[in-house]
């Protein structure tokens, strides 16, 4: 097929089947609207795996050059908006390395999300509009990844946003889904509000959006600041951090990452396609995007790498102690996300030849099918038993095994266990990491240590524990094969992702680059996993007391992991007792007193005023000629002083 | 008018002048106010006779004393019963009246002063026209410069109104 | 003495034979004819009104009249006198034309031959007032527009307001009378003549005796116009005279004062005098707009309000004088023009509702719509008029104004203009509570639906008509500025 | 020179004040209207006077005098008339009864 | 004189007027409505359509379809028509919005007194905008304003009669200004400049640089007020809350942006020294309004309130970016007020609608109404969400021609200010969800409202076509970014330029 053609189907397609399941939606059946909305979602899937294997493996002089170096190739681009000559938001189809890459994660996992919601959401009121508003996400992604310019990126971000928005609030009756959603959209929302800052201080020096300009003379960038600085950073760090600043909000890196484990009130599949496979790791993507213009500013690195490693380890503290089995992959999410953007972080060229950035791409790309296994797992167990609590569960290995298969095979590669996937895209960061500073390394190798930790605990407490007593009146099932299918594919997926020799494809410099392993920083690195699973193991697969026992042992720590550091009190306060309280309502209330009281003030005088002099019409006629007289004579005299 | 005579009937006339007009405000006796408004008429035709205004000074005794006076006094009989009494008058009033009263005086009579014993004056050096009848009915009859018969004829008419206006207003129905 | 001058004042000789045919009809008609005592004065009026509307046109071949001049000056006539002679005569019109039903109520019955003859006499003071150029003349035109206007204001003889207000009419008038004649005669010691033209040509230095003469002037003049502080008999007279002779002298006397004003200040004491007199009209106006809408506001009955905003009208009509321009000329005129229609119209309506309900008090507007829909349109589209509001022709007068008024270009000028604009705020808001009163207030109507008589209904269709045509279409003002333009140069 | 003419003016003056003094204080209407009779003799004279003295070539002063005469006389006859009207209605003159209209 | 096309935008009104006068029974009256409107629908399309030919044809006069007719010949007032992009603009927006409007209000009482106040109201508004001679300018622009206070008055609701007087007499109180303004502005013509009205010739002669800083603030007050700018705003949430549905729809859409519009055309295109000049005063006043309205909108509980000081947010920004005097955020102004006039007409249409069935506008007495009226729910969000920015619909486009080109200021100063106006974006996202989330979502606080039902026929066309007008200039900006970015590129670019 020919590849412009099949590019813009892929954006076609489901921006069509969102409006045609959106407007005529309510009309149709809802098996109808499903399999209309899956059907649409498989042709998009077949077309962007034919892309990415056309950019790949086709070796036209189009994508790969003689040297071998792999070419940006915008397929299509065309102009949007013309703020200026120079300033022109396009909309085009940029083809390299990691936007095929993208492509393919993308439509996979949400082709297996739609897959999978046929079962999972069945009978579901607004089935239509679900499907509708995942094929306006799919759409919205995927305008994100092929952005040819940092605009086009901007404007399908918003739209991801929204579309977060929308799949989280779908419950809508639920007052906690609709606060989850708003709370979603304004803290990303104020994220962008720095990319967008960033954008702009970007573009006034550049005078350009376009990706291929920036990344290709990321030196002239830097030059058209003319060495700008601003409180003492120079107004590209300022820029570059803004716009990370955007990533950190999608992308939920502390301090913004409070929106996520909210946002996990939306439909599981939701959550697995969204809020774990694609669209948090879009911070990753924008910072990988314009990896070369980072590279201008080692600060603005720094504070990629500084974010990401505090964030990786909050996080995993606070899975540690999670109930909510969505929360704890919620969490995980966070930090396996923040262990991509620490390795973006770290990856300099003189260090392996920046393999940090083709680690994190790799990691983002297994990360994204076993992380979508785990959530469609955690929503087959959810199904199953209708809680997300896992004290609602233990045990179910016996009632579900397909399930308990896949989400055993996702925590290994979580847990960075070989031959998983997970390992090798793992042990590439923590390589990077340990290259650029041992501190680095030993930190996220912790932290790869409490994952294994948390995701076990979590394991065991679904799986085996004991058996939960309501199962007699209840009795879990095993998931229709739509849901089942989704879970077997992605678990294959994750066992046999490590291998993909992903240095071929994607480096930041688009240079093949040849992977090996580096033992020292594998066997470390296994070792922890293994010990962490261990603990685990002893903890959690039978029933014991131990776990209580040291959580009555270290109870503040225990509390405040589990109350997540209390960064939502701390939000609510600012929003709540500090926005809302301090600088709203005093605002609405000098508009109303102030402002409109001057306003009335003004009228009000007039009407006292004329009551004032309502004296001078005594209604006598005598009066009446005193004022007459003394008025002339009082003119008279004032003329007469002012003139003579 | 260098004579002392002149001086005499000159000073007999303006003190009259002042004092019946003082009277003529300051009386209690509306009737008496009507008589005190006669003198000072009369003072004033003796004015016009001093500045050798012949025609003007019988005009004013015949019109004025004569005819509105009589009205005055007509009215005065129609509207009160003789010999009543006005009320004393409210002090604040009187002290409204004089300041209006004086304030009038300091302005325009600042502004006489000023003008008249500062401001160098042209002499009169015309040659002052002459007041006997014949002149005086060419003046009022001519249709000239400085001949007077669209007032004349315009007055007419509102004297007509006013008879009109009067007669409208005065009868019963 | 050359009486053929006489016929220089064709005008004026038309008006006094409108006059004579009325006392004589009155005089010696038989009794049965004098039932139609209103029609016939009626038509005769209107006769004479299109007689001269068309007469330049007939009779001189040219659509102008020739600038003329009679008794040695004192009197002149010209295309721009002719033109708002003309505008007065169809005011004048209306009012007669809305007091037809008024007259012949049964209290005014015995009366109404003389009603209309005064009104004549005080029509023909005007037109002395404003074509004299000698002090004696327009003294007596002034006179002659005030006097008679105290008996008019006497006539509803079971009133006691009316009563009132003619007794507060007249002496304020008579003292005012004396102010002025003050004033002349000082004008007279400094200028030695009582000649406009000559009063003009003398050149003087400023003394206190020049700034009281042109005060006391003003304030003769002023009382007329009712500015402030000359204006206090102006709410109770028209509050307590009939209705048909409150809206006469609302208009058709202030319309004529102000072009006498006009005459006098921005031409007989055009060029020396005019700082002195500017600085004074300056605050005077301010004084007028803010004070008559101050006390607008917080009026209940609608005769008395329509005083205040009439008051304040007249500070507006000033700005044409401040800026002593054939511009400001013709400004004045067209607003003159323009507010005879609006407030006639407002007028008429209070005049209907009275006649036919006795109410008077904005309150028993309320509702007014639902009860009397024309009425209450026609009374809105006055207040628009009057408020300034476009596209009736009270807007364009109001622009015009302001925009002779700006035209010298002095900051002070900007500045007064500013005022007079922020004024119009205030005065749009009373306007509107009389419109909130009949269209929004939601009480149950007070005045019960009735059918006006034909008299009324004309002539409110032909305010109607004015307050929509006057503005939109631009031959009435591009006429006026016409006779303007021919005749500003011949004023004096 | 400058002194005889202020010697009529100011007597004139002084006329015209009392005239200005009564109008004001006077509570009769007539006595009103007898007081506006000296507010109008005083500016008679003010006119013969500076006739008299400032312009004697011609004769503008006096003839305005005399019409001013003419108009005081007309103004009386209707004011006259106009008051004795409004005693018929309330039988009494006293103008501060008439202040029923105000504010 | 009706040869020229423009003109039927005031004849088409006028006959209107005249149509409705004549009708018996609201049958009647909706036809003239419906006829009258969907004609000036087309008439602004077909003018639109013959611009583009214009342009096309290589014609680069400031304004086309010029057309100027004596009126008042002794002032020099003339009946002087003439569009450019921005006017065309101005006219699709209003037509579109008086469409919906004569929709929106299908079942009012008296509807004849209604209509005839709602189309005198538009005549205003169109005449405005193709005018090109300062008077009949102002002279429509009043023409706009005093309807108002009778649809405000006799159909609001609330305090109506308070609100009704405020908003007209503060409006009136900017026209004041105005006209002096105006009469300055003819005075006071540069060296050896002609007195006129038109536009476009004093444009092109200058107005005197002196007088300048007088005339320029009077001018940009006069017409801000109507832009709600601070602290002149308060007249709109008033206002806005007491108005029927319709007028809100009309006020918030078309008339606020004759202030914007006015400010343009007038200030800164006659007198752009200075604007040049005295921007940083307007520029801390809008720069307040746009903060300051967003964050009181955020406390509000009615939902017109809301809307209303959203409008004061909103509109600040467009007279924010037009004070930037550079072309691209003059053009972003320009789509701002497009946008602003679509969303905001649909989010007052909503709100009336939903007003009228429940019978409050407190949204604490409110919520789950997406159950219960799904489409005007749904149009509801989609309102929300074009208001917020969201791309693909027009708040976007707008926002960000504003902040890209406010940020290419070479002041810092300038740049600065955009960084605190961008912060709104942020704010109206809170102000928006809020609102979405307690009316729309959650559970049914009343159960009365359940048996509440969803849109007519005619409210749907109504909100169906300001959808699609947003989702169009939201989803196709370039058409509508050269169309209105043309003359700032051109005439006005040069002025700019000469200045810096």
């Amino acid at each position: 097929m020919d590849l412009s053609l099949s590019s813009h189907l892929i954006l076609l397609l489901p921006l069509a089947m969102f409006l045609i399941l959106g407007l005529t939606g309510m009309k149709m059946s809802h098996r109808l609207a499903g399999v209309l909305g899956t059907l649409g979602m498989g042709v998009t899937l077949l077309l962007a795996y034919a892309v990415a294997a056309t950019y790949f493996f086709s070796g036209s002089s189009d994508f790969v050059d003689a040297a071998g170096l792999r070419l940006q190739y915008s397929v299509f681009d065309y102009t949007w908006l013309e703020f200026t000559d120079s300033l022109v938001i396009k909309l085009g189809f940029f083809l390299d390395p990691i936007s095929a890459m993208m492509l393919v994660v993308i439509t996979t996992v949400s082709f297996m999300v739609h897959l999978y919601s046929l079962g999972y959401m069945k009978g579901e009121v607004g089935f239509q509009r679900y499907y509708a508003f995942l094929s306006l996400f799919t759409f919205s992604m995927l305008g994100l990844v092929v952005a040819t310019n940092i605009f086009q990126m901007y404007i399908f971000w918003e739209l991801v946003g929204v579309s977060s928005y929308l799949l989280i609030g779908f419950f809508y009756t639920k007052p906690s889904a609709v606060s989850a959603s708003k709370k979603a959209f304004i803290v990303t929302r104020f994220a962008d509000l720095g990319f967008l800052v960033g954008i702009l201080i970007l573009s006034f020096y550049t005078r350009t959006f376009d990706f291929l300009t920036l990344t290709n003379s990321p030196e002239a960038v830097m030059a058209s600041t003319g060495g700008a600085t601003f409180m003492g950073a120079s107004v590209l760090t300022w820029a570059l951090v803004l716009i990370f600043m955007g990533g950190m909000g999608k992308s939920a890196m502390m301090p913004l990452h409070i929106w996520l484990p909210d946002a996990m009130e939306g439909p599981t599949p939701v959550s697995a396609l969204i809020h774990a496979a694609t669209m948090v790791v879009a911070g990753v993507f924008l910072v990988a995007r314009m990896f070369p213009v980072y590279l201008q500013s080692s600060s603005a690195l720094m504070v990629i790498t500084v974010v990401g490693a505090a964030t990786a380890f909050y996080a995993a503290v606070v899975a540690c102690t999670q109930i909510d089995i969505k929360r704890v992959l919620a969490f995980s999410t966070i930090s396996q996300i923040a262990f991509m953007m620490t390795a973006l972080g770290v990856a300099l060229p003189t260090i392996h030849e920046g393999m940090g950035y083709m680690a994190s791409m790799f990691h983002l790309f297994t990360h994204a099918m076993f992380k979508a296994l785990l959530f469609l797992g955690a929503g087959a167990i959810i199904h199953a038993v209708h809680s997300n609590n896992y004290t609602e569960m233990g045990g179910l290995r016996k009632y579900m095994p397909i399930t308990h298969i896949t989400f055993l095979i996702g925590c290994l590669a979580i847990a960075g266990i070989p031959p998983f996937s997970g390992f090798f895209s793992k042990d590439e960061m923590l390589t990077a990491m340990m290259n650029n500073h041992p501190f680095w390394g030993y930190w996220m190798t912790m932290v790869a240590g409490l994952t294994a930790f948390y995701m076990f605990r979590l394991y065991y407490r679904i799986f085996w524990w004991e058996e939960n007593k309501h199962y007699a009146e209840h009795r879990p099932h095993e998931a229709p094969l739509t849901m089942t299918i989704p879970l077997i594919f992605l678990a294959l997926v994750s066992v046999v992702a490590g291998f993909i020799p992903f240095g071929e494809y994607v480096t930041w410099n688009r240079e093949p680059y040849e992977i090996h392993l580096d033992w020292s920083v594998a066997v470390t690195s296994i070792v922890t996993a293994v010990v962490a699973i261990t603990i685990a193991t002893a903890f959690y697969r039978k029933k014991n007391d131990l776990p209580d026992r040291l959580t009555r042992r270290f109870q503040w720590l225990w509390t405040a992991a589990n109350r997540r550091f209390y960064f939502d009190e701390l939000y609510m306060f600012i929003t709540h007792s500090i926005i809302f309280r301090r600088v709203c309502q005093p605002i609405a209330w000098f508009d109303r007193h102030i402002i409109d009281g001057t306003m009335n003030m003004f009228a009000s005088v007039t009407n006292r005023a004329s009551s004032a002099i309502k004296g001078l019409q005594s209604g006598s006629v005598q009066s009446y000629v005193v004022v007459y007289l003394l008025g002339s004579l009082a003119i008279a005299a004032v003329v007469c002083v002012c003139l003579i | 008018m260098d004579s002392v005579g002149s001086y005499i009937i000159y000073g007999i006339v303006a003190l009259s002048i002042v004092v019946f007009s003082v009277l003529t405000v300051t009386t209690r006796r509306i009737l008496r106010s009507a008589t005190y408004l006669l003198f000072t008429l009369f003072a004033t035709a003796g004015l016009y006779f001093l500045l050798d205004y012949e025609f003007l000074g019988a005009v004013q005794i015949a019109v004025y004393a004569g005819g509105i006076v009589v009205l005055f006094v007509f009215s005065i009989l129609l509207t009160s019963r003789p010999g009543d009494k006005s009320e004393k008058l409210a002090s604040r009033r009187r002290m409204l009246g004089g300041v209006a009263a004086l304030a009038t005086l300091a302005v325009v009579g600042f502004a006489i002063f000023a003008h008249f014993s500062s401001c160098q004056l042209a002499p009169a050096v015309e040659q002052a026209a002459s007041v006997d009848m014949t002149s005086i009915g060419h003046f009022l009859l001519g249709t000239e410069k400085f001949q007077y018969l669209l007032p004349f004829e315009a007055i007419s008419v509102l004297l007509l109104a006013c008879i009109i206006g009067g007669v409208v207003v005065a009868r019963r129905r | 003495m050359d009486y053929s001058q006489f016929l220089v004042m064709s005008q004026e000789l038309g008006l006094i034979a409108v006059f004579l045919l009325v006392f004589l009809f009155d005089t010696f008609a038989p009794r049965k004819a004098l039932s139609a005592t209103a029609p016939v004065v009626c038509v005769l009026f209107a006769l004479f009104t299109v007689v001269n509307l068309l007469l330049p046109c007939c009779c001189c071949g040219s659509c102008t009249v020739e600038p003329q001049s009679a008794f040695g000056g004192m009197y002149v006539t010209n295309q721009a006198l002719f033109t708002i002679k003309n505008i007065l005569n169809v005011g004048v019109l209306v009012v007669l034309i809305q007091s037809i039903k008024w007259v012949n109520g049964p209290d005014q019955i015995m009366r109404r031959g003389e009603f209309y003859e005064l009104l004549l006499v005080t029509l023909f003071g005007m037109y002395l007032m404003m074509s004299s150029r000698h002090f004696l003349t327009f003294i007596i035109g002034l006179e002659s527009a005030s006097l008679p206007l105290a008996a008019m204001v006497a006539f509803e003889k079971k009133k006691y307001e009316s009563h009132e207000a003619a007794i507060k009419y007249l002496l304020t008038a008579l003292f005012s009378s004396a102010i002025l004649l003050m004033g002349v005669s000082f004008v007279y010691a400094l200028s030695g003549s009582l000649y406009f033209a000559d009063i003009a040509a003398s050149s003087l230095e400023t003394c206190p005796l020049l700034v009281v003469a042109l005060v006391f002037v003003l304030a003769g003049v002023g009382f007329k116009l009712s500015l402030v502080p000359f204006h206090l008999w102006t709410a109770d007279v028209y509050q307590g005279a009939p209705t048909s002779v409150t809206s006469y002298l609302s208009v058709i006397s202030k319309g004529a004062t102000a072009i006498a004003a006009f005459i006098i200040f921005a031409l007989a004491f055009g060029e020396f005098y005019s700082e002195v007199w500017h600085w004074m009209l300056y605050a005077i106006i301010i004084l007028t707009i803010t004070i008559g809408n101050l006390f607008a506001i917080r009026q209940k009955n609608m005769k008395r309000f329509l005083a205040f905003s009439s008051i304040s009208q007249a500070g507006y009509i000033m700005l044409g004088l401040i800026a002593c321009s054939p511009a400001g000329l013709t400004a004045m005129m067209y607003y003159i023009l323009v507010y005879i229609f609006s407030n006639l119209a407002a007028f008429g309506v209070i005049q209907a509702i009275e006649n036919n309900t006795g109410k008077l008090s904005m309150d028993d507007y309320n509702g007014l719509y639902k009860t009397n829909p024309m009425l209450s349109v026609t009374m809105m589209l006055a207040m628009f008029s009057l408020a300034g509001i476009p596209p009736f022709a009270g807007f364009f007068s109001k622009f015009f104004i302001f925009r002779a008024a700006v035209e010298p270009g002095t900051t002070a000028l900007y500045v007064l203009v500013l005022i007079a604009l922020i004024n119009t705020i205030v005065s749009l808001y009373y306007y509107l509570l009389v419109v909130k009163a009949m269209f929004i207030k939601p009480d149950e109507p007070v005045i019960a639906r009735f059918r006006s008589a034909l008299s009324e209904r004309i002539g409110m269709w032909i305010c109607v008509a004015g307050i929509v045509i006057l503005g939109l279409a631009s031959c009435f003002y591009s006429d006026i500025a016409a006779a303007v333009e021919s005749g500003f140069n011949s004023l004096l | 020179m400058e002194l005889e003419i202020l010697k009529y003016l100011i007597p004139a003056l002084i006329m015209f004040c009392c005239g200005v003094y009564g109008f004001i204080t006077r509570k009769n209407m007539i006595a009103i209207l007898i007081s506006l009779e000296l507010m109008l003799n005083a500016v008679d004279i003010n006119f013969v006077v500076f006739n008299r003295f400032l312009f004697p070539g011609q004769l503008e002063g006096m003839f305005f005098t005399l019409f001013a005469i003419a108009l005081a006389a007309a103004e009386t006859a209707l004011a006259i008339a106009i008051i004795v009207n409004l005693f018929r209605a309330v039988k009494n003159v006293d103008v501060r009864n008439v202040n029923k209209m105000k504010f | 004189m009706f040869s020229n096309i423009l003109i039927y935008f005031v004849v088409i009104p006028v006959l209107m007027l005249a149509g409705l006068a004549l009708t018996r029974n609201i049958k009647q009256v909706r036809a003239v409505a419906v006829v009258g409107s969907t004609a000036l629908l087309a008439l602004s399309g077909v003018v639109l359509y013959q611009f583009l030919q214009l342009r096309a044809a290589g014609n680069t006069d400031p304004m086309l379809m010029t057309g100027s007719w004596s009126w008042f010949e002794p002032l020099n007032i003339n009946l002087a028509v003439g569009v450019d992009g921005i006017s065309v603009a101005m006219l699709i927006l209003s037509s579109i919005i008086v469409f919906a409007g004569s929709f929106a209000s299908w079942t009012i009482d008296q509807p004849k007194e209604f209509f005839l106040w709602l189309v005198l109201l538009s005549t205003g508004v169109f005449g405005f905008f193709i005018s090109i001679d300062l008077f009949t300018m102002f002279m429509f622009y009043e023409v706009a304003l005093i309807p108002m206070y009778l649809l405000i008055g006799v159909w609001g609701s609330g305090k109506k009669e308070y609100s009704a007087m405020k908003l007209t007499l503060m409006l009136m109180g900017g026209s004041a200004f105005l006209l002096l303004g105006i009469l300055g502005i003819y005075y006071h013509p540069a060296e050896g400049g002609q007195y006129t009205m038109n536009l476009v010739e004093i444009a092109r002669q200058g107005v005197d640089r002196g007088w300048q800083y007088f005339l320029f603030p009077m001018t940009f007050v006069g017409f801000g007020v109507l832009g709600a700018m601070f602290p002149f705003h308060t007249w709109s949430p008033d206002g806005h809350a007491s108005a029927p549905t319709a007028v809100s729809m009309l006020h918030a859409g078309v008339l606020m942006k004759l202030g914007g519009y006015g400010c343009f055309r007038v200030a800164i295109y006659l007198m752009p020294e200075a604007a040049n000049e005295l921007a940083w005063i307007f520029l801390i006043l809008t720069g307040i309004s746009v903060v300051y309205g967003a964050f009181s909108a955020c406390v509000q509980t009615d939902l017109k309130y809301i809307n209303a000081y959203s409008s004061v947010s909103h509109c600040g920004l467009v007279l924010f970016a037009i004070l930037m005097l550079n072309s691209t955020a003059m053009t972003g102004a320009i789509m701002q007020m497009l946008s602003h006039g679509l969303m905001t007409a649909l989010f007052f249409a909503l709100i009336g609608m939903i007003y009228g069935r429940t019978h409050t506008r407190d949204i604490r007495e409110m919520g789950g109404l997406m159950k219960i009226m799904p489409f005007l729910a749904v149009g509801y969000v989609i309102a929300g969400l074009a208001s917020l920015g969201l791309p693909g619909l027009s708040g976007f486009v707008a926002e960000m021609t504003i902040f890209v080109g406010s940020f290419q200021h070479a002041d810092l100063f300038h740049r600065a200010f955009t960084i605190v106006a961008c912060c709104s974006i942020v704010i109206t996202a809170v102000y928006i969800l809020r609102v979405v989330g307690k009316l729309l979502f959650g559970g049914v606080q009343n159960e009365h409202h359940r048996e509440l039902t969803d849109a007519t026929w005619w409210e749907r066309l109504s909100v169906v076509t300001l959808i699609v007008c947003v989702a169009v200039i939201g989803c196709f900006p370039n058409f509508f970014n050269d169309l209105v970015g043309q003359p700032f590129q051109t005439t006005f670019a040069s002025i700019i330029d000469v200045i810096k």
